[in-house]
């Protein structure tokens, strides 16, 4: 837009950092607001988990499916562990295990995808087939072959949900980089003859920010969803871990008891619940987030 | 014909009163026109003038009842032959958008849809408000594309917008706005994007098509030589406020605001030219080309003296941009050599040392495109400084600062980000981060060509004063020629790859001249009302003479 | 089952089909004890439960592959053996509803010098599917399927000890290394169905032409198998319904969802966690059958430190047997006591003194094994049997009290019989049962058995294995098995945890008599035995 | 060459490539899974004889390399092989007949989905995008969100206890078999659809708001507005046609997974489709049948891509009628 006075750019130009936040927070919508909140407090469960929770992650301190009290909050589940407790610790399990592998696969995907995106030729080429290669082999049973042929351990669930995921963030990367790539502040790099480190974290990765945060955003909650299916297969994260996506695995039979037999809610929509609300507010934020950043502006 | 428009001056079209308009940044207001009078009869043309930010497109789109999203029109009247445009409500505005107030945008090739054949946007509006059928509405079009004097008219409407050029492509926007017969039409610096030769014939077809349809309009651009062409009247804007009104040959002859006359300062600014044989670069016979097919050079011999300034003047397409990308080393030449103080400079980029890239640096045309908007000023002009001299930290800084100063900004500005300056601002960074480098040439490529005019005269000044102390040598890559006349020791004129003419300024800008330099700088509206109907006239009669 | 229900029950029977009068029933059961209320609320009853003819079953199984083929010598679990086994063919012999042996094509069986020798007369007027009469050929032709250098049968080592059998006229005679007075329970076994001859010799198994109750229409390997009834099978009082069809619902929910949305009447393998929400429902039935399969973690006796016989009491002693079955597997099974007969076999003891949790016994005989804490690797995955990892993680609770570190290591589940059973000192493992004390000894107990999992060797053992099969005497054999039971309780390798309960799930209007305990699904042959009361 | 040929052609050429690795990449993963065939089938009744004869019979005693290079070998030659499962017989199982049904099933499952959801998808997303932050675009978009936000099998048994055990509207078995007639498969697919329905049109959904949302700030859009274009229209003749690229990639996306992600879901309503298969495959180390099954999936995802590509060039006059 050619309209916009010099006033208004001095007003931008004299804003410090914190305040420029405090006002892009001031004219977030209600959806963000929820979203960022609910996001606080499940990193808050997640951080304070042991604090937290009444009771331990696998202890068992009850009978077997006791309604909700002042006892056991969300009553218990199928051998007498408290439901409240485990969610927590759900919380800091299935955050914590979902986060590093979104972190590990951008690490991975972005990196080689700005890096194919600036070299192109037989590195471009070559990474691209083996990635399309691993894009075209159904995930969930990759997955569990891989899982069954390095073991079922946590760090190697994270390794490999990250390795396959790190191809679909590659795909990412690499197409917005390719937009980063041809401007000018990049030449202009590489005719000062720096080196491709700074050229892909200096230069060109700060700028894809937007789009990969977005992205990372919605991977990070379909790493969940993942280990839920995974679980449900029966090779997720195993017992007694407290998982959501396990937890709703675990009493899936659960689910189609009428419900007249439970005067409570049945036990596997806690976690489904935990993880629904989760990637609601995740949505919400990153909607928002994109909005922002994407020149588009709604009609005042 | 000026003379016969006075006569058909009619009734009042649009009548503007009190217009006040803000903007919105980050959910606040900010005011971007304060006030605005406005009124135009039938028939009547007016020119809005001024530099980017003076709200002159924001109130070119009020006069259509419009504020762009984020802006919002807070006060004031808009009378559109006595239609209340504010009070209006969406669908009357929409019946009146197209049929009786059309607008032309400044980027043709933005502004049609890439997915629909340009007839089909042509006849769009005037088929669904039922002015006439398709097959009239398409017949009608191709009247207007001849009017308009767009080649093969009964066929261009069948392309796709990118399959014609800029210059038609805004010829045909113009059929478009004109489909429905409007009462008025906004131009929107429909000119801006186009080379000088081209926007001549658009300017010749849309004055003509106005004229003929006794259309009114606003035409709003920054450059005075163009509205000088087109207006009756010229409203001066700045900073959302008018600074003065009067009609065309009075607001040239005898400004009355200084900052009016300010406008046309640097049509003045002039360098005596010095010539040197102290050849610091010399391109000798150099071929290049992208997919190894076309060549984009074509033996291009250029030598450039030591603290000297060589400018390559060409329309877009004529490889000068190329030249420097093949000096730079992104781009081997496929023949000829070039010499860098005498010893011969490899030809890819990776194979030049650190010292010979530390002594050429490059300017960029947009300086949002040429600084990265995620690294703060001290970033930007520290890492040269790092990267060639290992100056660190508190030294760094202070060197930042430093340069900060010779290019005459505060060094408060340290940690902002690109995107907190304005584009003048922008500039002398990507000038202060080539500086840092110490270098003995700086290749500029259109460096000013996307500034106003007053910002364009300060670079300029400021370039000259540096090359004075440091005596660095600039290979200056544009295509006003005004700005050579500014800057230039020698004068390169390029063509379709090839070197047209070269030489000092004196002897390149004085005929006799090539055709083509005759072509180019023939082109370059000047500040005479009459220039464009005398060019037409003139070249009219050279054609008929030969 | 006391005696006078047996008696009772069995006068039912009687009675139902007429055989006695309701008067003459009457008289019994007052004599027996019974209010006349309750015993004409019986017979009431009991007629109900007749037999009637018609419908489709329909069975949700838990197991079932596409891999599934229908060369019996691979028949891995219940799909294939009840669908393929126990609903289409017949072997020699067949377990009855009280664990004992009895003839199926064989009318009758015979053994002769010590048991080494055994004769098996055929029934008369048993036909293939397609008609064809089956002859002694057939027979021999069957069981060859599993001998022999390139046979893949998993039954290959049960018939390793046949000599020869031969063909002779109606009968088929065996020729056994050793004695074997259980020689007619081993081919009972659901892998050795009996199959028509081919002329080639080989026995054709790919067509699914037997002998059973039921003729096979469609085998879908790991979907679906549909079966309708063979009009002249030689059992009259077997084979009610008109059509079975097993479907193969690995899903533990949905194959409860199919039975409770009426899909299928039958679900083996209930999920024990929602049973209590199951056995709510009006229209279902859950039965709950102690089997002879037993869950065990068991040690290699020929490594440290359980070569040592009191490390091995002290361990035994360290885990509470009746916490896991609370807690792990909710109370569906019955502890063990480190003896692998279950209590439903023949010739089955309950060795003293039992092995129960006793931390001072634990920590008395780690002294007397000069030790007074000890460290060991437990190797556990849930593939050996399902709670296998929980109950370790409890056990591992348990035994802290004793002095006793189990450090649990949770192996992969896939290739866990490969590469950890057999392999590693201290596992998890499972055994389904056999039906008789010798089988089961000499699967896995005897110093040459080919699943000796606790490479325990123990001389008076095996020689009273090897006695006891030629022994004919039953008194004289009970006195043995219970010697063996006694030794292996004491001396041998096996933590016995408990044996588990088959808990099945069906719709209320299946009728049967008393179920069979050695395999799942009423001894795999629920099609021929039950049948639809309305 | 005309682009669209040309990308055509290059694609498939690709493809065949990308294939290539994906069989390498099944077989490796395969071998190194511990345990054989033989074992899988045996379990704990596996003795080492048997193994033995297992693998004579099957050939496993070979190298990899040597069975690798033979198998692809003969998928040169349009042969899929034989089941490892039953080979000993005289009727050998091959994999094409033990494949055809089950793919049938899932394409059958896919195809119904697709039919109902991208257009229903469709229809949303331009709606939402035309009254976006209205109370309709903020329903749907968090109905939306929701059903992606839970897990499938979830959502598979949310439906189960509704339509088939509550109301007993629905099969809760969906088992098919070839001669289950046409309106029979469809009514016992109907559960599983509407699952996976629920799942994709989501996703479809979303992107369509996304992409023409993100052309509405462009300056083409802004002039329609300024012809005087009405809203609605504006959005659908002059955005959509714009939009039709990014649309068409994640719907590609979608009916891919509709192929070959559908696993759970033929779990849970026991549907015999071809994930069904490739797991037990993978789970009893039947190589052929498992590579098989991983070639089909490749290659669906594969065309669907192309799919998506072709339609992006068509609806793209730059690239359909270059200068």
């Amino acid at each position: 837009m050619t309209a916009q006075s010099p006033q208004l750019r001095q007003v931008r130009a004299r804003r410090s950092l914190w305040e420029s936040t405090r006002r892009t927070l001031s004219s977030a919508p209600f959806s963000a607001w929820f979203g960022m909140i609910v996001i606080l407090l499940y990193v808050i469960a997640a951080v304070f988990a042991p604090w937290i929770a009444p009771y331990g992650e696998a202890e068992i301190v009850g009978k077997a499916y006791q309604p909700p009290g002042p006892e056991f909050w969300f009553g218990t589940d199928q051998i007498g562990r408290d439901l409240f407790s485990r969610l927590i610790y759900g919380a800091r399990n299935t955050i914590g295990i979902a986060f590093l592998t979104t972190l590990l696969s951008f690490a991975v995907g972005g990196t080689l995808g700005v890096l194919t995106a600036l070299k192109r030729g037989w590195l471009d080429q070559g990474i691209s087939r083996v990635v399309d290669a691993f894009l075209a082999i159904p995930v969930l049973i990759f997955a569990l072959m891989l899982l069954a042929v390095f073991g079922k351990s946590i760090v190697n669930l994270i390794l490999i949900l990250a390795l396959l995921d790190s191809t679909r963030v590659f795909r990412l990367a690499r197409a917005t980089a390719l937009d980063v790539v041809v401007m000018d502040y990049v030449e202009a790099a590489k005719l000062r003859g720096e080196g491709m480190g700074w050229i892909i974290f200096k230069e060109v990765l700060p700028n894809i920010l937007p789009p990969l945060i977005t992205e990372f955003g919605l991977r990070f909650c379909f790493v969940f969803l993942t280990i839920a299916s995974l679980s449900f297969l029966g090779v997720g994260i195993q017992p007694p871990t407290a998982d959501w996506g396990s937890m709703v695995a675990e009493s899936k039979t659960l689910i189609t008891f009428p419900v007249r037999t439970f005067p409570w809610i049945p036990a596997p929509f806690y976690p489904a619940l935990a993880i629904a609300i989760l990637t609601v507010a995740i949505n919400f934020v990153v909607d928002w987030f994109l909005h922002k950043t994407s020149g588009l502006r709604d009609e005042v | 014909m000026k003379s016969e428009k006075q006569r058909v001056r009619g009734e009042t079209l649009l009548e503007i009163r009190g217009l006040r308009i803000e903007g919105n940044s980050d959910g606040v207001w900010h005011p971007i026109v304060k006030g605005v009078d406005l009124s135009l009869k039938r028939g009547e043309v007016l020119g809005l003038i001024g530099e980017s930010g003076a709200g002159k497109s924001t109130i070119g789109l009020a006069a259509m009842g419009f504020a762009r999203p984020g802006c919002r029109i807070i006060d004031g009247s808009i009378l559109f032959d006595g239609i209340d445009l504010r009070a209006a409500g969406e669908e009357d505005k929409r019946t009146l958008w197209g049929s009786r107030i059309a607008y032309v945008a400044q980027s043709a090739a933005a502004a049609f849809n890439p997915a629909h054949k340009i007839i089909d946007q042509t006849v769009e509006t005037a088929v669904r408000r039922g002015v006439m059928d398709r097959g009239k509405a398409v017949a009608d079009a191709v009247d207007l594309y001849r009017r308009l004097q767009l080649p093969e008219p009964a066929h261009i409407g069948e392309r796709y917008p990118h399959q014609v050029s800029g210059g038609q492509l805004q010829r045909a926007m113009t059929a478009m706005a004109m489909s429905c017969r409007p009462d008025l039409i906004i131009f929107d610096e429909p000119t801006t994007a186009l080379d000088v030769t081209t926007q001549v014939e658009v300017l010749a077809a849309m004055r003509d098509i106005v004229e003929q349809f006794h259309t009114a309009a606003i035409y709003i651009t920054h450059d005075l030589a163009v509205v000088a062409q087109m207006a009756d009247r010229i409203m001066v804007l700045r900073h959302g406020r008018e600074v003065e009104e009067a009609p065309t040959r009075v607001m040239l002859s005898e400004p009355r605001e200084d900052y009016t006359k300010t406008l046309w300062a640097v049509r003045k600014l002039a360098k005596p030219e010095s010539v040197s044989d102290d050849i610091v670069l010399s391109v000798r016979n150099v071929d290049a080309s992208y997919s190894g097919v076309v060549k984009v050079l074509d033996n291009v011999t250029v030598g450039l003296p030591r603290g000297r300034t060589v400018a390559v003047v060409g329309e877009s397409g004529s490889g000068k941009s190329t030249l420097a990308r093949v000096i730079t080393g992104i781009l081997p030449p496929s023949r000829g050599e070039i010499l860098f103080n005498g010893k011969p400079l490899s030809r890819a980029l990776n194979e030049r040392d650190k010292d010979t890239l530390r002594r050429i640096q490059m300017i960029y045309q947009s300086a949002d495109t040429s600084l990265n908007p995620r690294q703060t000023i001290r970033d930007i002009i520290g890492r040269p400084l790092e990267f060639y001299q290992g100056v660190q930290g508190a030294a760094r800084d202070r060197r930042v600062a430093e340069l900060l100063d010779s290019i005459e900004m505060d060094e408060s500005y340290i940690d902002r980000l690109p995107t907190e300056l304005s584009g003048g601002q922008k500039q002398r960074i990507s000038i202060a981060r080539a500086l840092a480098a110490e270098p003995d040439i700086i290749i500029c490529d259109e460096v000013t060509s996307a500034l106003d005019q007053i910002v364009q005269e300060e670079i300029l000044t400021l370039l000259m004063r540096l090359q004075k102390d440091t005596n660095v040598s600039y290979l200056f890559i544009t295509h006003d020629i005004a700005t050579v006349r500014a800057i230039a020791d020698e004068i390169v004129v390029m063509h379709q790859g090839k070197v047209v003419q070269q030489g000092p300024k004196s002897q390149v800008l004085n005929p006799p001249h090539p055709a083509y330099t005759e072509l180019l700088l023939s082109s370059v509206p000047q500040m005479d009302p009459d220039w464009l109907t005398n060019l037409l006239a003139r070249r009219a009669a050279g054609k008929a003479g030969a | 089952m006391n005696d006078t229900q047996n008696k009772l029950d069995a006068a039912l029977r009687q009675a139902v089909r007429g055989r006695i009068t309701r008067r003459e029933f009457t008289q019994l059961a007052l004599a027996s004890g019974v209010s006349l209320a309750a015993a004409n609320s019986m017979f009431t009853k009991a007629y109900a439960d007749e037999p009637k003819k018609g419908g489709t079953l329909k069975i949700g199984v838990g197991h079932g592959a596409t891999t599934d083929s229908m060369d019996p010598g691979t028949y891995p679990d219940q799909f294939t053996g009840t669908a393929l086994w126990g609903t289409l063919s017949n072997s020699l012999t067949e377990i009855d509803a009280d664990g004992n042996v009895v003839g199926d094509i064989a009318e009758s069986f015979e053994a002769s010098d010590g048991a080494k020798k055994w004769v098996f007369k055929l029934r008369k007027g048993v036909t293939f599917h397609d008609g064809r009469a089956v002859t002694a050929d057939d027979v021999v032709a069957s069981l060859q399927h599993h001998r022999g250098e390139d046979s893949k049968s998993a039954a290959k080592s049960l018939l390793k000890e046949i000599v020869t059998l031969k063909a002779d006229g109606d009968t088929v005679v065996f020729e056994l290394t050793g004695g074997n007075a259980d020689f007619p329970y081993t081919v009972s076994d659901y892998h050795m169905p009996i199959m028509p001859k081919k002329d080639d010799g080989s026995v054709d198994w790919e067509s699914g032409n037997r002998t059973g109750a039921y003729k096979l229409d469609k085998f879908e390997p790991g979907v679906k198998a549909s079966f309708s009834k063979n009009p002249n099978y030689y059992k009259a009082d077997r084979g009610w319904f008109d059509a079975v069809e097993f479907y193969s619902i690995k899903d533990v929910a949905a194959r409860t969802n199919a039975l409770m949305s009426g899909e299928i009447h039958y679900m083996d393998r209930c999920d024990l966690k929602t049973l209590d929400m199951l056995k709510s429902n009006p229209d279902i039935t859950v039965q709950e059958i102690t089997g002879y399969g037993h869950y065990i973690y068991v040690m290699n006796v020929t490594q440290k430190p359980f070569d040592d016989v009191n490390v091995r009491l002290a361990i035994k002693y360290s885990i509470n047997r009746d916490d896991v079955l609370e807690k792990v597997f909710l109370g569906h099974g019955t502890v063990g006591n480190d003896n692998p007969i279950a209590p439903t076999v023949k010739f089955a003891v309950d060795p003293q003194p039992r092995h129960s949790y006793n931390p001072d016994k634990a920590k008395e005989h780690l002294k007397k094994a000069g030790l007074d804490s000890l460290t060991f690797d437990l190797s556990v995955a849930d593939a050996a049997f399902s709670g296998a990892v929980d109950s370790a993680l409890l056990w591992k609770e348990h035994a802290k009290a004793c002095n006793i570190d189990i450090n649990v290591i949770r192996e992969p589940d896939d290739g866990y019989w490969d590469n950890v059973w057999l392999k590693k000192p201290f596992v998890a493992s499972y055994w389904s049962g056999r039906p008789t004390v010798d089988w089961m000894m000499t699967t896995a107990y005897a110093a040459d058995a080919a699943w000796n999992d606790t490479f325990w060797k123990n001389p008076r053992f095996n020689e009273l294995l090897v006695a006891a099969r030629s022994e004919t005497d039953e008194a004289k054999r009970a006195a043995m098995y219970a010697e063996m039971q006694q030794i292996l309780h004491d001396d041998g390798g096996l933590v016995n945890i408990l044996f588990n309960s088959y808990v099945e799930a069906h719709a209320k209007n299946l009728g049967h008599n008393k179920v069979a305990a050695n395999w799942q699904l009423d001894g795999m042959r629920i099609a021929e035995r039950w049948w639809f009361t309305s | 060459m005309h682009p669209v040929l040309r990308t055509v052609l290059q694609r498939l050429g690709l493809g065949v490539l990308t294939l290539f690795v994906v069989s390498v990449v099944i077989f490796a993963s395969l071998e190194m899974l511990p345990g054989g065939f033989a074992e899988a089938i045996l379990g704990q009744g596996a003795t080492p004889e048997t193994v033995a004869a297992f693998n004579r019979e099957i050939g496993l005693d070979r190298p990899a390399t040597v069975r690798y290079v033979e198998w692809i070998g003969n998928i040169f030659r349009g042969d899929f092989g034989y089941s490892y499962a039953g080979l000993g017989g005289s009727i050998k199982r091959s994999v094409t007949d033990l494949i055809a049904p089950r793919l049938y099933n899932t394409f059958f499952l896919a195809i119904m989905t697709a039919i109902v959801a991208v257009p229903l998808s469709l229809i949303l997303g331009i709606l939402a995008a035309l009254y976006r932050n209205s109370w309709y675009d903020r329903i749907v978009n968090s109905v939306t969100l929701t059903t992606i936000a839970t897990p499938e099998f979830f959502i598979a048994y949310l439906l189960m206890f509704f339509f088939a055990i509550r109301n007993k509207w629905f099969y809760s078995l969906s088992t098919v078999s070839d001669t289950t007639d046409f309106i029979e498969h469809i009514y016992r697919a109907a559960l599983p659809a509407i699952t996976l329905m629920l799942v994709i049109v989501a996703h479809m959904m979303r992107m369509t708001r996304a992409a023409l949302i993100n052309l509405l700030a462009s300056p083409y859009m802004e002039m329609a507005q300024l012809k005087g274009v009405p809203r609605r229209e504006a959005i659908i003749k002059h955005a959509l046609p714009n939009a039709w690229a990014p649309i068409a990639t994640v719907i590609a996306f979608n009916l891919a997974y509709l192929v070959v992600g559908v696993v759970v879901v033929e779990v849970v309503y026991v549907y015999p489709g071809i994930g069904q298969l490739m797991v037990d495959s993978v789970s009893s180390r039947d190589m052929p049948v498992v590579q098989a099954c991983a070639l089909i999936f490749a290659a669906t995802y594969i065309f669907l891509n192309l799919l998506a590509d072709i339609i992006s060039i068509v609806t793209n006059p730059r690239l359909l009628h270059p200068k």
